[in-house]
């Protein structure tokens, strides 16, 4: 019963770094049909920002965080302009695929370039060190915060996709660019802020997860799978799904490593195949929040 | 003569919603029937549950005798039951020649022998050569169906059945969007059909029905409304209310 | 109206009918065949020209016959996957295993490979191949990572994260010794290569493949023609497979080792990213596209291996913004562009 | 026509047309096949420092001629590239050596190659112990999973711990480690719990934590090779709280690497490990290694058992030109070798005449923070270790 109970913690809480480092990319491919292989390498910037702001400015964690969230957005948005405007649109996916991969390699050789390639590392404040006790299962305090981030971070987006004139508009020039045209919404901002919003998202899950999945240049190819399977299993664009599927995810693989430690890979990928038979859009399909 | 297409008691619900209901009719070989209704009467849905691309709620449909309710589109297809899409949906890339030995040999189940040559195939250039002459289409044969205008796009599409040699053919309003020009063309490919094939064309245009169709039946509301011979349908009084009434407000 | 159409009713069975029944139009010329000939004689050109670099081209041209087994499932059915590289290191490993314990003609071991992916290809595409996009993307992916811990577990066949060495193939027809100048690794890749592109363009050509095209383009009108779109796909798939296997069997071959890498995601990826740097859809585009990734991968890698990463982004990118076509649409859109120019000149 | 005849034929004509041009060449070069891209770069560039220092010390000639090394990247493990590169280096650049090498496979792909063209390759890394049987040409300045952890297992069974688990990542190296450890620690009398192998793409190692928690073992011993799994796996342990139910963390000093460690940080604070090299060893050789790897790159962060290996790896490549006066003959070269001692910046280091494996002094360390700064403080030593793994079979 114990383990079970430790089993299920450990899961949710690997299941949330998993929604917070994946959601941005169910919002760019989900609202905005971009298959966005360079999420990863976003994320890595991010990271990379919070961890120079906070060890050679010595910005305290709280302000890193909100740097490398800005700083990460006003760097990419030239590149919506640039270059992902010219492959919005369905038929496309195959230039996203490559062109993504494309900007993906140029960040790693920058990344590379300009900070080497040993480990980067975001200090954390007192306050997230050391653990909290659940009952009979302690976690580590930072993933408590993580859990916490994950949570205030689902419940936003619902918010902002669903209570909002932004949500409305967003969701109607996805249903029928045209028709929203029609009615005046200007699209190209809309999906400015959309893309803006997405890799916004990926900063903030590079630098919470960063004790996870720690910062070096290969960050940003090395978990893109990963992404990937949260957002097909969650079903493309939707918030609630993202998250179930994350922590669907997270729970069968923390079970099947404790269980049967030697076949631990076999488990997560036989549970992806299994979903995708059951659902094969995703828990959540068409849904958007 | 032969009841070629049966349909009995067909029913279609979308989750409560109930958008075909108890619709019977049948075809005997030669019939040239035509299905009519207002926009909204279910007659898209009832080509869908009769072609096998939706399955019915209930009811049956036998095709040559045979009950086929359970049997997939494809193989319906290959039991000689065969349709011309409303809006031509063809395969853009390829030309109009690739679109007729496809048809062809999809027909003769030639279609997985790997190492063959489509060029090389017995009989197969001079069939497509005979069918795309037949519907003036020669000159276009090397044309891909992209940039074909819309007319000889809905003459492939016709083409394309009769290539199947179906017994049965429901063709969806042939002649929609096609301008007058090339419409008679369509028209008359329509009229030296083989006769002993059974026809159901789904159409608005009521000079089009009234030259082409033996018999009617009409279709309002998901249901079977009436149905007989054209003279005796079109004089109805509630199908000139409900069908002819309905379309003369719109226009 | 009516009256239209009753005169053209009278008139039909004589006069416009028979009107167009004139000859087809000529077939457009296709000089598609050439590029297997083509290939063949640059291979050996280069042969003559690069005596020194036949190890890295003897790879080149394996790799051109697993990206062109790609092109066949995605350049005409559309299958959109991530994880081609399970069929190449399936084929990869069935080559070595057979030669390690078995036989170790190269040939045997070539047929052996290409069962193998075939196989591979036959079972897990009748069970992914339902699936379309991102959830087809995912099911490839984890099919492949499936089969890499395969590989990695079951270390006494395959040597795990070690790789299979000790892989060493008989003389060529019993005549040609596999030795370290790679002569002939190299010539046999090439010649596989020439082999396998005239087998898949007379596969792409035939009626099959002409029901592929149509499944790649829309399904339900190829159900509608009575086909049924998910048989021609695993049909395909299996194909493709064949080739991978070959693919993966002619590297263990020359190479004389397989590694886990063989079976890996960004084996998969990479096979993805040459294709649409060469163009889908053509098969020539294949080893176009592998051949330049291959050369400027070797070369950025020499002069600068830091940094090559960067090199070949901005490539891509490139390619994606200025050439979506591929580097074989290239030739194709230059030769519309003179053809427009000399209108204009005429008129 | 046997093999062996027909191998040493070829290799005859083959160093008879290269023989002409190597006499007379002012030049040998040194063929590097290791990652300069992709997520292991690290090894690439502590090679190429290592190479550098070495080079910076002792110059670029030997007897007259000049030692050129040239670079080929290998992202990853990739054996039929590592092939393919060999064969380039061999046959377009002649190269009269190999080296480098970060992965066993790629390692062990170019054994066909080397016996072929009969020349030496220097592994700077590669750690399985079956690699040096593959061909008589393979030398090794690097350790093996075995030589690290034998004296480990018997300094664990020694402190009284009389169960122990394993968690190594589940490839060679790791299972290496394993049967290591478990061969060594029964024979000591311990009892070895449980055997967990960690997938190498694991991102999240609570799972295993709390089955190492759950087995009742007093002590772990925990493989996981160098670079960004190690920080996730080391916060793991002390996030899950093992150090407070009493269970003692070992294991090869790889996870506690030098450029990992300002990561890494407070996670590893006093965490024991076995290794060869660190950089807090304290002896003259060291210092002035450090002092040069300072003096050309700026700061000496960066200096650990990988650059170490390829310094030392050079030091072997400038005595078998020395030794075999620039006319390089693979199997004469390695023989001039054989039995050599030395003493390099990680201690007295002497190539095993029978497994060409370099024995080593195996050292007992403890993460510390001196003057600020993490480090592998050395607590104990066990010298002149040799690969206890050679030819001990699968």
């Amino acid at each position: 019963m114990e383990t079970m109970f430790g089993i299920a913690v450990d899961g949710v809480a690997y299941g949330m770094i998993l929604f917070i480092i994946s959601v941005g990319l169910s919002v760019t491919l989900g609202l905005m049909r971009v298959v966005n292989l360079a999420h990863g390498a976003f994320a890595m910037v991010g990271g990379y920002v919070a961890s120079y702001a906070a060890q050679s400015f010595g910005l305290p964690y709280a302000a890193a965080l909100l740097v490398a969230v800005l700083l990460t957005v006003l760097a990419t948005l030239p590149l919506e302009k640039l270059l992902y405007r010219r492959i919005y649109g369905h038929a496309n996916e195959l230039s996203q695929v490559l062109l993504t991969i494309g900007l993906t390699f140029v960040i790693v050789a920058s990344v590379n370039y300009l900070f080497g390639p040993s480990l980067k590392r975001i200090p954390l404040p007192d306050l997230l060190l050391g653990t909290v006790s659940l009952g009979p299962k302690s976690i580590p305090t930072h993933r408590a915060f993580v859990i916490a981030a994950g949570a205030v971070t689902l419940l936003g987006l619902w918010w902002l996709l669903e209570r909002t004139d932004f949500g409305i508009r967003l969701r109607a020039a996805v249903d029928d660019p045209a028709m929203a045209a029609a009615l005046g919404i200007r699209t190209e901002r809309l999906y400015m802020a959309t893309f803006a919003l997405g890799t916004g998202l990926a900063a903030l899950g590079g630098v919470l997860g960063a004790e996870l999945l720690p910062l070096e240049p290969y960050y940003a190819i090395r978990y893109i799978v990963l992404f990937l399977a949260v957002v097909a299993v969650g079903g493309a664009g939707s918030i609630f799904g993202s998250a179930a599927a994350a922590l669907a995810l997270g729970i069968t693989d923390t079970a099947g490593k404790y269980l049967i430690p030697n076949f631990g890979e076999f488990f997560f990928y036989a549970a992806l195949i299994l979903i995708l038979f059951r659902w094969p859009h995703g828990f959540f399909k068409g849904k958007m929040a | 003569m032969t009841i070629l297409l049966e349909v009995q008691g067909l029913s279609k619900n979308f989750g409560g919603l109930q958008v075909s209901s108890d619709i019977s009719m049948s075809l005997k070989a030669g019939d040239r029937c035509a299905l009519i209704g207002p926009n909204g009467a279910g007659k898209t849905t009832f080509v869908n549950l009769v072609t096998g691309v939706l399955p019915p709620t209930a009811g049956a449909i036998r095709l040559d005798g045979r009950d086929v309710t359970k049997l997939s589109a494809a193989d319906r297809v290959r039991r000689g039951l065969i349709r011309s899409f409303q809006v031509a949906r063809l395969f853009k890339s390829m030309t109009v020649r690739e679109h007729m030995e496809l048809a062809v040999l999809q027909r003769d189940r030639r279609t997985f022998r790997l190492f063959a040559s489509v060029a090389k195939t017995a009989g197969l250039a001079d069939e497509v050569a005979e069918c795309l002459g037949l519907m003036g289409l020669g000159a276009a044969a090397e044309t891909p169906v992209g940039s074909l205008a819309y007319g000889q796009q809905r003459l492939l599409e016709i083409a394309l059945a009769l290539a199947m040699r179906p017994k049965v053919l429901i063709l969806d309003e042939p002649a929609a969007g096609v301008p007058h020009s090339e419409s008679q063309r369509i028209l008359d490919a329509i009229d030296r059909l083989p006769k002993d094939l059974a026809v159901l064309m789904i159409e608005h245009d009521m000079d089009l029905v009234s030259r082409f169709a033996s018999s009617i039946v009409v279709l309002a509301q998901g249901k079977l409304l009436c149905s007989g011979a054209t003279r005796d349908v079109m004089a109805d009084p509630r199908v000139r209310e409900v069908y002819l009434g309905s379309r003369a407000n719109a226009h | 109206m009516s009256a239209t159409m009753t005169d053209g009713l009278s008139k039909g069975t004589t006069g416009p009918m028979t009107r167009d029944t004139t000859a087809l139009a000529a077939p457009r010329r296709d000089f598609g065949w050439l590029a297997a000939p083509i290939t063949g004689a640059l291979g050996l050109a280069a042969f003559w020209l690069f005596p020194e670099d036949l190890g890295l081209m003897t790879r080149i041209a394996a790799t051109a016959l697993y990206v062109l087994s790609l092109d066949l499932v995605l350049g005409y059915c559309g299958i959109a996957t991530l994880g081609h590289a399970a069929m190449f290191g399936t084929g990869a490993y069935a080559a070595g295993i057979a030669a390690v314990h078995l036989v170790n003609d190269p040939l045997v071991l070539l047929l052996i490979g290409g069962a193998a992916g075939g196989v591979m290809a036959l079972v897990t595409g009748g069970l992914i191949l339902h699936a379309r996009g991102l959830t087809l993307l995912m099911l490839t992916i984890a099919v492949t990572q499936i089969v890499q811990e395969v590989a990695n577990k079951a270390r006494d066949w395959t040597g795990g994260s070690d790789g299979l060495s000790g892989v060493d193939p008989a003389p060529l027809l019993g005549l040609f010794r596999f030795d370290m100048f790679g002569r002939t690794s190299y010539l046999f890749a090439v010649a596989v290569l020439v082999v396998g592109m005239v087998a898949a363009r007379r596969i792409v050509r035939s009626p099959f493949g002409l029901a592929c095209r149509g499944v790649k383009e829309d399904p339900l009108r190829i159900s509608a023609l009575g086909g049924s779109p998910r048989a021609y796909l695993v049909t395909m798939y299996a194909v493709a497979g064949i080739f991978a296997g070959v693919a993966g069997a002619l590297t263990a071959v020359s190479s004389g080792i397989v590694g886990l890498d063989s079976v890996s995601f960004s084996w998969s990826a990479e096979a993805l990213v040459m294709l649409v740097l060469g163009g889908t859809g053509r098969l020539y585009g294949a080893v176009i596209g592998t051949v330049a990734f291959m050369t400027v991968h070797h070369i950025l890698a020499a002069t600068d291996p830091f940094h090559w990463m960067l090199f070949i982004g901005l490539f891509l990118m490139g390619i994606v913004l200025f050439l979506p076509g591929g580097i074989a649409s290239g030739g194709e859109r230059l030769r519309a562009l003179l053809a427009r120019k000399g209108e204009g000149d005429q008129a | 026509m046997t093999t062996t005849l027909r191998k040493a034929l070829l290799g005859a004509v083959f160093a008879a047309s290269l023989g002409v041009g190597a006499a007379d060449a002012a030049t040998i070069k040194v063929g590097v096949i290791a990652p300069f891209s992709g997520p292991f770069a690290m090894f690439g560039q502590t090679f190429k420092e290592g190479i550098a220092i070495y080079q910076a010390e002792h110059g670029k000639t030997v007897g007259g001629d000049t030692v050129e090394f040239v670079f080929r990247d290998l992202d990853q493990a990739n054996p039929a590239q590592s092939k393919a590169l060999a064969q380039e280096l061999i046959v377009k650049e002649r190269v009269s050596f190999l080296a480098g090498f970060t992965f066993t496979p790629d390692a062990m792909a170019v054994a066909p190659l080397i016996d072929e063209a009969n020349i030496p390759a220097v592994i700077f890394n590669a750690a399985t112990s079956a690699i040096t049987e593959k061909s008589p040409r393979y030398v090794r300045t690097s350790f093996t999973l075995w030589q690290n952890t034998v004296p480990l297992a018997n300094h664990i069974a020694k402190l009284g711990v009389k169960k122990a688990i394993t968690a190594v990542s589940d490839y060679g190296p790791g299972i290496d480690g394993e049967t290591a450890f478990k061969a060594t620690f029964e024979k000591a009398g311990g009892a070895v719990v449980d055997t967990i192998r960690m997938p190498l793409k694991s991102n999240d190692f609570a799972p295993f934590m709390q089955r190492i928690k759950d087995s009742g073992a007093e002590a772990v011993y925990a493989f996981l090779p160098a670079g960004p799994t190690t920080l996730a796996f080391a916060k793991a342990f002390t996030d899950n709280g093992l150090k407070e139910k009493g269970i003692q963390f070992f294991g090869p000093g790889d996870i506690t690497q030098e450029p990992d460690l300002p990561a890494l940080g407070d996670a590893v604070l006093g965490m024991t490990t076995s290794f060869h090299y660190s950089q807090a060893h304290e002896s003259a050789a060291n210092k002035s290694f450090l002092a040069k790897y300072k003096e050309l790159f700026g700061s000496s962060d960066n200096a650990t058992f990988t650059s170490v290996g390829a310094y030392d790896g050079v030091h072997l490549i400038y005595t078998m030109i020395a030794k075999t006066g620039g006319k390089i003959d693979g199997l004469k070269a390695v023989e001039a070798v054989k039995g050599m001692s030395w003493e390099s910046p990680r201690g007295p280091v002497t190539i095993d005449p029978d497994s060409r494996h370099i024995r080593q002094t195996v050292y007992l360390r403890t993460v510390e923070r001196v003057n600020g700064k993490l480090q592998n403080t050395e607590k104990a030593s066990f010298a002149d270790q040799p690969d206890f793994g050679y030819k001990v079979g699968k």
